[in-house]
């Protein structure tokens, strides 16, 4: 084995997609072949959960760890990497704050797995579902367990870092790379705990092009059922864009091509609540003040906390608060 | 003008929800705002039979809030009204006084507590018609009414009557029942449980 | 940890008020419990006090401050509304900055609204834990200072405004006074006698308006409107717009010749309210100030017809001046007052008045041009027709007032004013009177006094409102009057009353645009259009904008005593901002985290007093201090969390929730 | 072209066949299709509601309920009775603003297998829809025979204007919509100060002295003003005018002979139809000399002559508030 | 827990110059009322940020009292309109998140209104009461506390 920093990376309830951002850095990729040595990273080449548990505690430097914590396989992971790294980043948009998986959230476990299991879709005429333990011949093979929620890592682990975006933007984990490579070389600091990387302290509006004016809004639209103006603010059109309240560092894409932002990078630094701040904004900015024209108005947001929590129901407030386990609790 | 007598007013009103005045208001369909009067007395300058009436619709109030039930409800005053509603645009407490007088006239009937019965009489022929027809036949309507109340008024009317039914043409028959009797008879059956309770 | 790495060292006070907290708070237990289970929010004094507001009380925060070292205070007692003044003085005494100390009303919002006394203990604790968490979270606030500037704007040049801007002026300060119509005087200059006196009005109002017009310290500036308002208290900057008078001022002496020669007549619903005559180029009455006479263009033949210059051929000194145009003047100014006035009520709305239908039905100001030896008639009470004196008059109060279909308050001046209407028929003309009211209402010095004498002179009080007013006669004695169709209330039967002559005291009602002055000035209006005071009962001339006053009937329906009372309680007040030269503003406002915002401009029209600019160049907002009144509104909504707000920011509002429910989730804890 | 609901009530099959045999004329120029509500009953007029509340509504929003199985498109009830058309929007509005009312009258329908929804169907009196939906442009383009030289007394009376719900389309007081439909005849419309006062109802048959009364007052005031005839826009006040003015001449020795015609039929004049196609003859009151005068321009009255121009020395009015429809009133103020 | 007994924790927000004066009023003329809400202060409704009332159900607030100024009298000339339209925003999205609107009420009352500040928080803890304790609706997607869902698997 080679004494150069051991570097991970794992994926937890996630699509893949950040695995890929990750190989999309270009040549950057052999600078981490160069400067590391990848220790475990399943989607890219073969590891035993077995080897990390005999790795020594603290000794993988850097581990990259997307997905949030769905079953307890996933539980089982954070935690094993959690003790064997010296530096733990959750890695894109599900580690951070739950994102898409998350929104499972909103539904009851019998729900999602009778979605999973016994929709017309599914070919399951015995309605089976699938069991944590079967025995077979060869001996008892075990799938993981399902949590009835999804979590975010930092609700389970301890976390240094956070990167967020869905993926991360590949020149942004290009860059936090390039910081560690420097901080091995001592020509650089690491920032203090808890600092979100790879990404700005603004909001994506700061890297929008699109004209702005004073806002008053009298409908809302969906940008698929509209035309709109390429070089106007999204939102003065009616149409509920997200980036006045979504963190920059993505370079405002979304905008830039056309569609609505729909807030993968999180909320800007220090906001405790991001859902909370798009609803304060978007509504301040309605043009009514009668009771029934405001609701008139609000018809036009069709799915209001799917609109404002697409990617961090789990990690969100509400659904976060201990008030809110403890509820339903048993 | 009647002489000032002494009136048997409650000594005290109770507050409790069954005043006098609370019932009134439940019962009038809408708000009624009758708690609401100041007692300007527009209403009884506006009304066009307030001088056929023993008291003006504002006295009713100031007895309703006073709790003096039975002078309220024996008064002509609601029986009087022509339902002409410039008393209900014109108050300035948007009270719905006609709708208010409406409330009073149905307490009277169920209580039978009312001074001369013409009035009451002829609203209870015209129901009658309505509920067995399904239709209001004015013919038949004035006739019996007519012969009941007014039946000196008879001759001098008989010009007008003749008219009526030769140069207007109108109908001396009842009119024929409507299709859905069963159905509105169910109807008001319900409705007259529902009013009860 | 407070965000200056400082131990939070806080002192707990729990006052028994007398009796008025002890008697249902167990002030003991609170403060013994304060100490033990608040200790690790940093609690390290808790206390409880007989008066807390004492000047021993107070002491004992002062000294506790030293001895223990205290960086916080939480006094539990009162509503804030009363003493947090009190308390952030002594905390100040103390040492400290004075808005390191919270109030916990536990008076107001426990002991004196709940009777269980357990109950009310735990919430009074729950209410301290609170107040505990949000202190940690505070900051050392220091007021902003700005200066003020010594001119003052008044808008309105009634009775109202005149008393203000003369009080100004001879206290040494500038005053520009502001009027939309050709002369200053407004209302009262319209009336002929005032009650309860009786004196008559222009012989009080005209020297008040020659004093205004020639006072060193006063630049009028008639037929001018406010056309807009930057700048914040002591630095406003107001643009007026001097509308073109089309006679030089410096020219014209005011001989009235031009007046005299115009062909063209006019109807003046201005100052006749509609009852007389003015000429196209006219000054609205003979004693106007300043006298220079306007040209109304929309009348005047020239400019309809292209000819006619006759004032021109006339004018001895060439004054007129067609081409004149309208001037854009900018001022600074320290302080405004707003003393726009009223606007009468339509009386056409009452349509069973007939008013503008039934020719003798009059509204009280054309009763008032009627009486008016200046006034149409020579101050000859007529009808319609200009000649037959009225043998009866009917007068009816309440006209759009007290009258949800209207308006539901009460105008206030129409049961005097009609009084005086009822006393001026009877002397001029010896017709029988029918005041037709609701309820007399006469609270004023000497008000009622003057109601018996209207008794005595034989005025007839019929109490019922009137139903409606109408010319169908009904037998022959109605013939040819009009007939007051009403309730006499205290008799319980209907009467018609034929008369030949109707007076309305109509409403007084906000002016017509009231909501737009509001705007300009950054001022609200009430459910109603009155301009709002600051508080009703103890700041009735301040505004929520510091450095904007009102005064007269732009506040609310008033008499005329009552005008000059609060144009001179305003003029007080601003002389005393004068004089103190600078003003500090609260440090309760808003600010904007330059790098966090992303220039979405969504808090940019959110703001009433205008604070928040945009930066085009930068693509950042920036909130103006001075003008910032710290409501907060842009805190809330910045969807970047990039505006704070001090007083009131995130860390102490939530901490704040955290504490008031800590209770709850210990007590769910141990379920 | 629109199609409305119509809800004709039951004067008009008996002492109103007038109004309706012209209604139904008129309705084929401005070309409105009329469709009756299926199997309605009465309204229970201001009767039933004086004896009992719950089975008066219920017995309304029967009506109501089957009227709005009825819609098709439009969902705007046509009524032509002033008590019917006050009784639906009442019954329609006090269900809405009183929502456990409105449970109440479905739970009493229920019996009958029937709901209405309060809010589903817009009620509207025939001069509203005449006025503010047809319109006065359309109205005066079909006029083929002017009523000039005719003048006319404008008799709303009570339950079109009044009470002053919010859907109500006239002012309670002096409205005008049906004078400017009368003037758009070209008939000369003389300034009714009674427009909206109240014929007296049912008193006619529960206390007639109160009703000679008011309708000598009525009368009184249309022949003070020289008007030929009087047109009213409700079954009831014709019919006391009408029926009860040889009675209330009678009462007063009074020899009134004013005849009272309902609005549509000075309509379907001034379209061109001959009066017996418009239902005339059938009123008490002969209007026959009244309407000899048609085509006729009448001598300059004295009334006319007096206004404008005042004499010297007379003080200026205040202009009266300008004349629209109310609703056109209420969109310019928006 | 039986919800007989249950007794509602709610938290208030007022504006500094109606609705907390209001409640002033109610305490100055010894209106009684039920002592389950504790108010938080704030200079304007405007300033309501819906983070507050979110932080207050997390906490463990079974409902959430919003107050102030009438419309048209905001002190603020207009901002007691902004907190008018997130409360409708709010409630919409409370709703999603399995809390009932019900449990968020805005109540407008000026400095002279305290017998209805005082009868209106009686009448909004009887309406909590009635509710019972905030329990996410499960229909709505509860969530459930991070424990297998052993019930499910076991099927």
């Amino acid at each position: 084995m080679s004494d150069k920093p051991k570097f991970a990376m794992y994926w937890a309830a996630s699509c893949g997609g950040c695995e890929i951002a990750v190989l999309n850095i270009h040549e950057k990729i052999l600078e981490v072949d160069a400067n590391f040595d990848v220790v475990f990273w399943p989607v890219a080449m073969d590891a035993k959960y077995k080897d990390v548990e005999a790795m020594e505690d603290g000794s993988i430097l850097l581990t990259l760890f997307n997905g949030g914590i769905r079953n307890d396989e996933n539980e089982h992971i954070a935690k094993l990497l959690r003790q064997k790294s010296k530096i733990l980043v959750a890695f894109g948009s599900c580690a951070c704050e739950g994102c898409i998986p998350g929104l499972a959230n909103f539904s009851p476990i019998h729900e999602i797995l009778g979605t999973a299991f016994s929709t017309i879709s599914t070919d399951n005429p015995d309605n089976l579902r699938p069991q944590t333990a079967f025995d077979m011949p060869e001996g008892q093979i075990r799938i993981p367990t399902l949590y009835p929620v999804l979590r975010t890592l930092d609700q389970v682990i301890d976390v240094d870092y956070y990167m967020p975006g869905c993926p991360p933007e590949s020149h942004q984990i290009a860059a936090v790379i390039d910081l560690v490579i420097q901080v091995l070389q001592g020509k650089a600091e690491l920032p203090p705990k808890g600092t979100t990387i790879g990404a700005g302290n603004s909001t994506v509006c700061d890297e929008c092009e699109r004209t702005r004016n004073m806002k008053t809004i009298k409908e809302f639209d969906r940008i698929q059922f509209s035309q709109t103006d390429p070089e106007l603010c999204l939102l003065e059109q009616g149409i509920p864009c997200n980036g006045p309240a979504t963190r920059s560092g993505c370079g405002a894409k979304c905008p830039s091509a056309g569609a609505q932002c729909i807030g993968c990078y999180g909320p800007a630094e220090g906001v405790e609540d991001y859902g909370a701040r798009l609803i304060s904004s978007f509504a301040s900015v309605i043009d009514a003040t009668d009771p029934e024209e405001i609701d008139l108005i609000l018809d036009g947001l069709v799915d209001p906390a799917g609109q404002f929590y697409r990617f961090n129901l789990a990690g969100s407030m509400l659904r976060a608060s201990k008030a809110a386990f403890k509820a339903n609790g048993s | 003008m009647t002489e000032l007598q002494t009136v048997d007013l409650p000594t005290t009103i109770p507050k409790h929800k069954k005043s006098l005045l609370s019932e009134v208001a439940a019962r009038t369909a809408g708000k009624s705002n009758i708690e609401m009067c100041i007692q300007c007395g527009t209403c009884g300058g506006s009304c066009p039979s307030a001088a056929d009436m023993d008291h003006t619709p504002r006295a009713i109030f100031a007895l309703l809030k006073a709790g003096v039930r039975d002078e309220a409800l024996r008064s002509n005053t609601p029986w009087m009204c022509v339902s002409c509603y410039y008393c209900t645009v014109r108050c300035p407490q948007d009270i719905h006084i006609t709708d208010v007088m409406y409330t009073l006239k149905n307490i009277a009937v169920e209580e039978k507590i009312y001074t001369d019965s013409t009035a009451p009489d002829f609203s209870k022929t015209f129901i009658n018609m309505v509920e067995n027809y399904g239709r209001s036949f004015e013919v038949g309507l004035a006739g019996i009414h007519n012969l009941k109340h007014f039946i000196g008024r008879l001759p001098g009317m008989t010009p007008m009557v003749i008219g009526m039914l030769t140069k207007k043409g109108m109908p001396i028959t009842p009119p024929k029942r409507i299709k859905g009797m069963a159905q509105l008879k169910k109807i008001l059956k319900r409705a007259k449980e529902l009013e009860a309770v | 940890m407070t965000k200056n790495n400082e131990e939070p060292r806080i002192g707990v006070y729990v006052c028994h008020c007398g009796t008025n907290i002890a008697g249902v708070v167990d002030v003991e237990n609170v403060a013994t419990w304060a100490k033990e289970k608040l200790g690790t929010q940093g609690v390290v004094v808790s206390r409880d006090y007989k008066f807390m507001c004492s000047s021993l009380g107070q002491e004992l925060i002062e000294k506790d401050i030293k001895e223990h070292n205290l960086n916080r205070i939480v006094v539990a007692a009162c509503s804030p509304h009363l003493h947090e003044k009190t308390f952030r003085t002594a905390t100040s005494n103390g040492g400290l900055n004075p808005f390191m100390c919270e109030m916990v009303s536990i008076r107001e919002q426990v002991s004196w609204v709940h009777t269980d006394k357990v109950i009310a203990t735990e919430k009074a604790k729950s209410m301290i834990s609170g107040g505990v968490a949000r202190i940690v979270h505070h900051e050392p606030l220091q007021p902003m200072s700005v200066p003020i500037h010594p001119a003052t704007l008044v808008v309105g040049g009634g009775i109202s405004g005149i008393q203000a801007a003369l009080e100004i002026a001879d206290a040494g300060y500038p005053v520009h006074l502001v009027e939309r119509e050709p002369s200053i005087g407004g209302h009262m200059a319209q009336f002929d006698k005032t009650f309860p006196t009786l004196d008559c009005s222009a012989c009080i109002l005209t020297p008040k308006m020659v004093e205004a017009g020639n006072h060193p310290n006063i630049n009028l500036y008639t037929w001018s409107e406010v056309e807009k308002v930057d700048g914040y208290v002591g630095n406003f900057v107001a643009t007026i717009r001097k509308k073109a008078r089309k006679i030089v001022e410096a020219d014209c002496t005011g001989c009235g010749i031009c007046q005299e020669k115009c062909p063209k007549k006019v109807i003046d619903d201005v100052f006749e309210a509609g009852l007389g005559y003015r000429k196209a180029v006219y000054t609205p009455f003979p004693q106007a100030v300043p006298n220079y006479p306007v040209i109304d263009v929309e009348n005047c033949t020239y400019f309809e017809k292209g000819t006619c210059k006759v004032c021109e051929k006339f004018c001895p000194t060439n004054a007129i001046d067609f081409e004149q145009e309208d001037e854009l003047i900018s001022i600074e100014i320290g302080n405004i007052i707003l003393a726009t006035g009223y606007d009468l009520f339509d009386a056409r709305k009452v349509s069973n008045y007939g008013y503008g239908r039934l020719a003798n039905v009059f509204t009280s100001l054309e009763f008032e041009r009627l009486t008016n030896a200046s006034g149409p008639t020579g101050g000859e009470i007529v009808l319609r027709d200009g000649k037959t004196v009225p043998k009866s008059v009917g007068v009816i109060h309440c006209v759009g007032s007290r009258d949800k279909n209207y308006n539901e308050y009460c105008s206030s001046i129409c049961c005097m004013q009609s009084l005086k209407f009822a006393h001026l028929v009877h002397e001029r003309s010896g017709a029988e009177v029918y005041n037709f009211y609701i309820d007399i209402r006469t609270p004023g010095k000497g008000y009622d006094e003057f109601y018996l004498r209207l008794v005595e002179e034989g005025t007839n009080f019929i109490r019922g409102k009137v139903a409606e007013v109408s010319d169908t006669a009904r037998n022959s004695e109605e013939e040819g009057k009009l007939i007051v169709q009403v309730e006499d209330t205290l008799v319980g039967k209907q009467r018609r009353i034929p008369v030949d002559m109707i007076v309305l005291s109509a409403a007084l009602e906000p002016r017509a645009d009231a909501k737009e002055v509001g705007k300009l000035f950054g001022i609200s209006c009430s459910a109603n259009g009155w301009l709002i005071e600051r508080h009703p009962k103890l700041d009735p001339v301040a505004t929520m904008t510091e450095g904007i006053y009102i005064a007269g009937c732009a506040q609310g329906p008033k008499d005329i005593p009552s005008s000059v009372a609060q144009g001179a309680a305003a003029a007080a007040r601003v002389i005393g901002k004068i004089q103190k030269k600078e003003i500090e503003l609260e440090p309760i406002r808003a600010s904007v985290i330059e790098e966090k915002c992303s220039g979405c401009r969504i808090c940019n029209n959110l703001c009433p007093f205008n604070a928040i600019l945009f930066h085009e160049d930068r693509m950042v907002s920036e909130i103006n201090p001075a003008l910032c009144q710290g409501c907060g509104t842009c805190v809330a909504a910045c969807p970047a969390g990039a505006i704070i707000g001090t007083g009131f920011s995130n860390e102490q509002v939530l901490s704040q929730i955290e504490g008031l429910l800590m209770l709850n989730i210990e007590a769910a804890a141990t379920d | 072209m629109s199609d409305y609901i119509f809800y004709p009530g039951c004067a008009m099959e008996s002492s109103a066949r007038a109004y309706d045999i012209s209604l139904k004329a008129i309705s084929k120029t401005l070309g409105i299709g009329i469709k009756d509500v299926d199997d309605w009953n009465c309204c229970g007029a201001t009767e039933y509601l004086s004896i009992s509340a719950t089975p008066a509504y219920a017995l309304i929003a029967r009506n109501l309920a089957l009227a709005s199985r009825q819609v098709n498109g439009s969902n705007t009830v046509m009524a032509s009775c002033s008590a019917c058309y006050l009784n639906l929007t009442k019954a329609d509005h006090n269900m809405a603003v009183d929502p456990k009312f409105g449970i109440k009258i479905n739970q009493a329908l229920e019996a009958g297998g029937l709901s209405y929804q309060p809010g589903a169907l817009e009620i509207k009196h025939i001069l509203d829809i005449m006025v503010n939906d047809i319109g006065l442009e359309k109205i005066k383009s079909k006029v083929k025979r002017p009523l000039e030289g005719l003048r006319v007394a404008p008799y709303l009376g009570c339950m079109v204007p009044r009470p002053d719900y919010a859907s109500r389309f006239s002012d309670a007081e002096q409205p005008v919509e049906l004078d400017m439909l009368l003037e758009s005849l070209g008939a000369e419309v003389v300034d009714f100060p009674l427009r909206t006062a109240c014929c007296g109802g049912h008193m006619t048959q529960i206390s007639p002295d109160t009703a000679f009364d008011l309708i000598n007052r009525l009368v009184k005031a249309a022949d003070d003003q020289q008007a030929d005839l009087m047109v009213t826009a409700c079954p009831m006040c014709q019919m006391n005018l009408d029926a009860f003015q040889g009675e209330m001449n009678h009462h007063f020795k009074t020899n009134f002979k004013m005849p009272i015609l309902f609005f549509t039929q000075l309509v379907g004049l001034a379209f061109g139809y001959e009066a017996s196609e418009l239902g005339f003859g059938l009123e008490l009151v002969s209007a026959k000399s009244a309407l000899s005068k048609l085509g006729m321009k009448a001598p300059e009255s004295d009334s006319a002559a007096k206004v404008k121009k005042p004499p010297k020395g007379e003080l200026p009015m205040p202009a009266p508030l300008p004349k629209m429809p109310r609703s056109a009133e209420k969109e310019a103020t928006q | 827990m039986s919800d007989n007994n249950f007794e509602p924790t709610i938290i208030g927000f007022t504006c500094n110059w109606c609705s907390y004066r209001a409640a002033d009023m109610a305490g100055t003329a010894r209106m009684k009322y039920a002592p389950n809400v504790r108010l938080i202060r704030l200079m304007c409704s405007g300033r309501l940020d819906p983070t507050f009332v979110f932080k207050a159900f997390a906490n463990g607030a079974d409902a959430v009292l919003i107050s102030g100024c009438h419309p048209g009298d905001c002190h603020y000339v207009d901002q007691n309109y902004k907190a008018l339209r997130r409360f409708h925003l709010m409630k919409r999205v409370l709703s999603q998140m399995g809390i009932e609107p019900e449990r968020i009420k805005l109540l407008w009352a000026s400095a002279a209104e305290g017998a209805i500040f005082a009868s209106e928080v009686s009448k909004f803890v009887d309406q909590v009461r009635e509710l019972g304790p905030l329990n996410w609706n499960k229909q709505n997607g509860g969530i459930a506390a991070a424990e297998p869902a052993k019930e499910e698997v076991a099927a």
